[in-house]
């Protein structure tokens, strides 16, 4: 693995050009993380300077920030699923003013491009959180996420098509920042709220979030999780968020960034082939904290294999059905 | 606080150079060429090739204290205690010399030095369970390296689950077991609160490590008797580097700490409870 | 595993009383097939009588049947995935006039209840196939397919609660047989969907059927599957399925039968113990055959190490959250 | 038509006796104490203990025709030939001595005999090529011990591909290869034609196995001559026994049959072209 570790996100590399430009944010290859599953914070802390230096996304999705602090959900919040995991974190933060206060500044430090990840239970406080995150000029992106299954706000956004073209359309005149609506996988028709979402002035958007799910201690039969369900992620739900990704870039003008179980290069290429402009890694960042950058190195391989200088313009998979 | 020793970025592959079965433990040592020397509390996130099996599990990295760590030529050879409890652990007690072991660490925070839990400490009390007293054995040595006097107490449940003793070939260890195979009939706990009456009791701190019962009545009898006490905890993780929030301990102020980055070491007074949710196994 | 195949269905076994009623119909064990993963007709061409000796499931469940008869999807039909498959088979089926004459005879020679899986791209088609079906003594209950990803019905039947509310109210009249209604997992809220169908005189719902899914070949990118796209299925799904399952019995008064990636005794009573009242086995039966007879002697095992003389009555999730 | 010979109800475990690598490709053998003895033409669906790998594949069995099976003390032994190219073949391909093989068969249809396609016939033409000579040898010799005259053309791309014809060591054979290292240089279906040609072949039937464009040539030399032809065809299986209808075939006739089933072995008549969507490899 270490082999394809070729220097990060940072360096020009030899082969095949990764680079993009996405919602008009130059980035230099397209594999970004998935929000909450990589603290750069926490990282520094753990792999000192060299997190920087091998910095393995091109673009830095913060973990969903709320407009008051959250402690998260009560322990146990992981459970370990046939090829993948379901979590119960329940968005622990520290609230838009301490985001701003003390993390922004340290994940300002990074070199990439900086997307802030927001959800809030009501309309008028996603207002504040884009409006205020959208000043700082550290910030390249809004995520709106509209779609996590571990905390029960009022809204079902995510859900609903109509829901979702409204937030946009009241978002929308917050800020000049591109707004990124982060998709549920739990719904009948993901591409239809993506659609809605795009009227509505979404600048992209990206998908899977987890899905819902359970499992049980074996011992008592009672829910592992201390929430007693939360969201499966990893790559049981590959071939779920791959269709998802399809239906929503057949649906949509706009950039769509895909995830859901990617672990691998050819894993990546098929998400870009079924439409997706950039694709993000969650999961298998646990298993490997260097494995986006594996992943960049495997997707710049799997190009050029097919004598590609650069990333597929349309959608392949367009054609294909 | 001690400054824990930053991992190498990325998981890195190390040859697997011993695997030797102690009760009804293993003890998997493995070469690391790439990582520095760990400290005493630090911990590795280890996986396999081949990782994930037939039930489609292993499929996360499984946490690992180290127990020993022993520089040399080039490379920093790691101990691992285990015990196999469920399809991780199962694997990796299973790795043949040779083998890869995959490894992310040194994780987390060291246990801290005696004077930085207790200005002018000059003793240390080091209380071990079961599987738990894998980082009690680096710690030992570490304490003894420093000159720092210390008594070190074993408990287990039976001869199957004594086999981290191993461990302690060369030291002074005072034992307890549940069934009397060893040492005193009953708990380690027996064995603090006789020493906790000592009169040199006053200067020492307690570090413990164990299963989650034990450690809370470590925690409450430091407590009850106002001593300085460190615990090695354990909670199923996901990432062990800050990123998933997995690994929520409660604080006795409220809220929670990620055990990956804030720990593994706690202070007990820190914490509400050493019984955390879906943590540790006896 | 062959020491755990002790013989079958049918016999009595020591330990656990597994049997159960299940809509009226009395059941030696929980566990079903999930309809359209054992053709017992094929079946008996492979393994000849030994097929009826060692019968693994309680009740037989047909593959759907459809009122004209379908040839299926073109090939590919299969895509493996991480610890699961998705299918595009397509509901190939010999139509009512055939399934009445060849198949149902050749059914009825099995020791156990008969369960007729049907679905019609119309109401009328679902009515047709009711009362026909309905008609025949050799049939037990009726499934009503209302959630197969891999056929373009105009029906959204078992995405909207209204809609199988009065799917269900239509068909209750036509026949005095069990209805079950087989709920997808690919919408918001599979509980209020259940809730409908009860209200409209569902005697049971199952669920779930599988995720809609796809896959791509790693040579061509293209879909690899012919349909272009499938559904998932196997233990990918478990946690998705006992998360649905534990919503709809908390929703419903009638009885609700459990599948998804079920391998084992311990998933079994995972599934019982959320509040189904059996459970069917899938694609297990791809891998052994007689997944489902090992999975009943296992489940035996787990009441039988908690001391337990019968089946939880009461699902114990219920008192768990 | 041939009666097949059912499979014992449900998967077994057998112990693996031999696995030698021969050319590119492996011959697995395992000891089957509970199976009858199979017919040529029939297949099994294997797995192993610890199926599943790191990316959660394989997680269904995988196919395999009988490449020979000899009846012995209490135990048939089963040769399978097999090409690694997947997660599934790949763990198979590395079974070791003792370990176990999880089977379930003998399934599917076995070749007919040479009177049940063409009344009359007077001998037989067998025809493979790379991996897909393996049902081919296990039909030899029960041709052989039949009595009926035949002829063995065998087709490799290349040396690596050609460890099919360690199956045939004692029988001749005539080979095409398309890099020439054995043979004819070109195709198998070269030596076919010219067979074809032969004033003998009037009563003669023809048997292929083999890659997909292999068979169709077949199909379309026999259909233009006239000649019953039989092939043993490939398709992606998930059950093997007819119960998921994911071994689409298409018929000339319009629909589909299921090849586990209804094949693997399959009148070239029935079928619109040997060329399906997903199957086989080369
Ligand atoms: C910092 C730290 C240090 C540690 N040091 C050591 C050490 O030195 N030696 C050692 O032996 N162990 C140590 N552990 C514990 C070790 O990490 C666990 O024993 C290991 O993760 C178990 O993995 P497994 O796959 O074998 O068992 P798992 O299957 O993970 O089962 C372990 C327990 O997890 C629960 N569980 C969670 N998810 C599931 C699920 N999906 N299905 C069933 N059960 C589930 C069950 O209660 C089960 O008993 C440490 C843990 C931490 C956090
Ligand atoms: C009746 C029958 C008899 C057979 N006899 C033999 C034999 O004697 N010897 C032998 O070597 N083989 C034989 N085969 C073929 C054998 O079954 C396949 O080679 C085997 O299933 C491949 O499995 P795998 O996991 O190694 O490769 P797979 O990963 O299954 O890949 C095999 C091909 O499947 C496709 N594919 C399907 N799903 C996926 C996916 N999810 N991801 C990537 N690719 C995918 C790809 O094109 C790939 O090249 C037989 C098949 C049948 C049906
Ligand atoms: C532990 C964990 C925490 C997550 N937290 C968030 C979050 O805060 N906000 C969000 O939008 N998505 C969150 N996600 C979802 C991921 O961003 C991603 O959408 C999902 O995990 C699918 O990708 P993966 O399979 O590669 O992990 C989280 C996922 C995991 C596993
Ligand atoms: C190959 C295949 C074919 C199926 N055909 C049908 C069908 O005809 N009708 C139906 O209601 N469900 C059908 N299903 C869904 C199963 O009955 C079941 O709901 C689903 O597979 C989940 O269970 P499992 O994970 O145990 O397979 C099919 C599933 C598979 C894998
Ligand atoms: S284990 Fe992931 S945050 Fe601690
Ligand atoms: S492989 Fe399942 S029906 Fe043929």
């Amino acid at each position: 693995m270490s082999r394809l570790n070729s220097g990060g996100g940072r360096l020009r590399l030899p082969g095949p050009d990764l680079g993009l430009e996405l919602c008009g944010i130059r980035l230099a290859h397209p594999v970004i993380n998935g929000s909450g599953t990589f603290d750069a914070i926490a990282a520094r802390r753990a792999f000192g300077e060299q997190l920087g230096e091998r910095f393995p996304f091109s673009m830095f999705v913060s973990k969903t920030i709320t407009p008051e602090p959250r402690a998260g959900n009560p322990p146990p919040r992981l459970y370990e699923t046939p090829s993948g995991m379901v979590n119960s974190i329940g968005l622990p933060n520290k609230g838009l003013e301490g985001f701003l206060l003390d993390d922004l500044p340290e994940l300002a430090r990074l070199e990439v491009p900086l997307c802030v990840s927001v959800m809030a239970p009501s309309r008028e406080g996603f207002a504040t959180l884009v409006e205020r995150v959208g000043r700082r000029d550290e910030v390249a992106a809004i995520e709106l996420n509209v779609s996590c299954p571990n905390v029960k706000s009022g809204l079902i956004v995510g859900e609903q098509p109509s829901e979702s073209r409204a937030l946009c359309e009241a978002l929308r005149p917050l800020t000049d920042k591109p707004l990124i609506v982060k998709l549920t996988p739990n719904c009948a028709d993901p591409a239809a709220v993506a659609a809605a979402a795009a009227e509505g002035g979404a600048d992209a958007v990206s998908l899977i979030n987890t899905l819902r799910a359970t499992g049980l201690d074996p011992a008592t039969l009672r829910p592992w999780l201390g929430a007693g369900s939360g969201g499966l992620s990893g790559p049981a739900v590959r071939p779920i968020a791959l269709d998802q990704v399809r239906r929503v870039a057949a649906a949509v003008e706009i950039p769509v960034i895909g995830m859901g179980g990617i672990e691998s290069g050819a894993d990546a290429l098929a998400f870009l082939a079924e439409g997706a402009s950039a694709i993000a890694v969650g999961t298998a960042s646990f298993r490997d904290p260097l494995a986006a950058d594996r992943i960049r190195a495997e997707l710049a391989g799997e190009l050029a294999e097919r004598g590609l200088e650069r990333l597929p313009p349309v959608p392949l998979a367009s054609t294909s059905t | 606080m001690t400054d824990r020793i930053p991992a190498p970025f990325g998981r890195r592959s190390c040859e697997v150079v011993a695997n030797t079965a102690t009760g009804g433990y293993r003890i998997v040592s493995a070469l690391d060429r790439e990582g520095p020397e760990p400290l005493a509390g630090q911990f590795y996130m280890l996986a396999t090739d081949g990782w994930g099996g037939p039930g489609g599990r292993p499929y996360l990295p499984r946490a690992f204290s180290v127990a020993e760590a022993e520089p040399g030529e080039g490379a920093v050879r790691l101990d691992f205690l285990l015990e196999a409890v469920g399809p991780g652990t199962s694997r990796l007690a299973a790795l043949a010399l040779g083998e890869r072991l995959l490894l992310t660490g040194p994780l987390g925070r060291p246990f801290s030095k005696p004077a930085e839990l207790l200005s002018g400490a000059d003793g240390a009390v080091l209380v071990g369970g079961g599987i738990g007293i894998a980082p009690l054995a680096i710690l030992r040595r570490s304490l003894a390296d420093a000159g720092v006097p210390q008594r070190v107490l074993l408990g287990f449940r039976d001869r199957a689950h004594s086999g981290g003793l191993e461990l302690f070939r060369c030291s002074e260890v005072r034992t307890a077991s549940e069934d009397g195979h060893s040492g005193h009939q009953g708990y380690v706990t027996d064995l603090l609160s006789v020493v906790l009456e000592g009169d040199d009791a006053a200067g020492a701190v307690v570090y413990a490590c164990g299963p989650p019962a034990m450690l809370e009545a470590v925690r409450v009898l430091c407590e009850a008797r106002g001593i300085a006490c460190e615990l090695a905890m354990e909670t199923p993780m996901a990432c062990g580097f800050g990123s998933c929030f997995g690994c929520a301990v409660p604080l006795a102020g409220g809220g929670y700490m990620r055990l990956c980055v804030d720990g593994p070491t706690v202070n007990a007074a820190e914490i509400e409870s050493a019984l955390v949710a879906g943590s540790g196994h006896t």
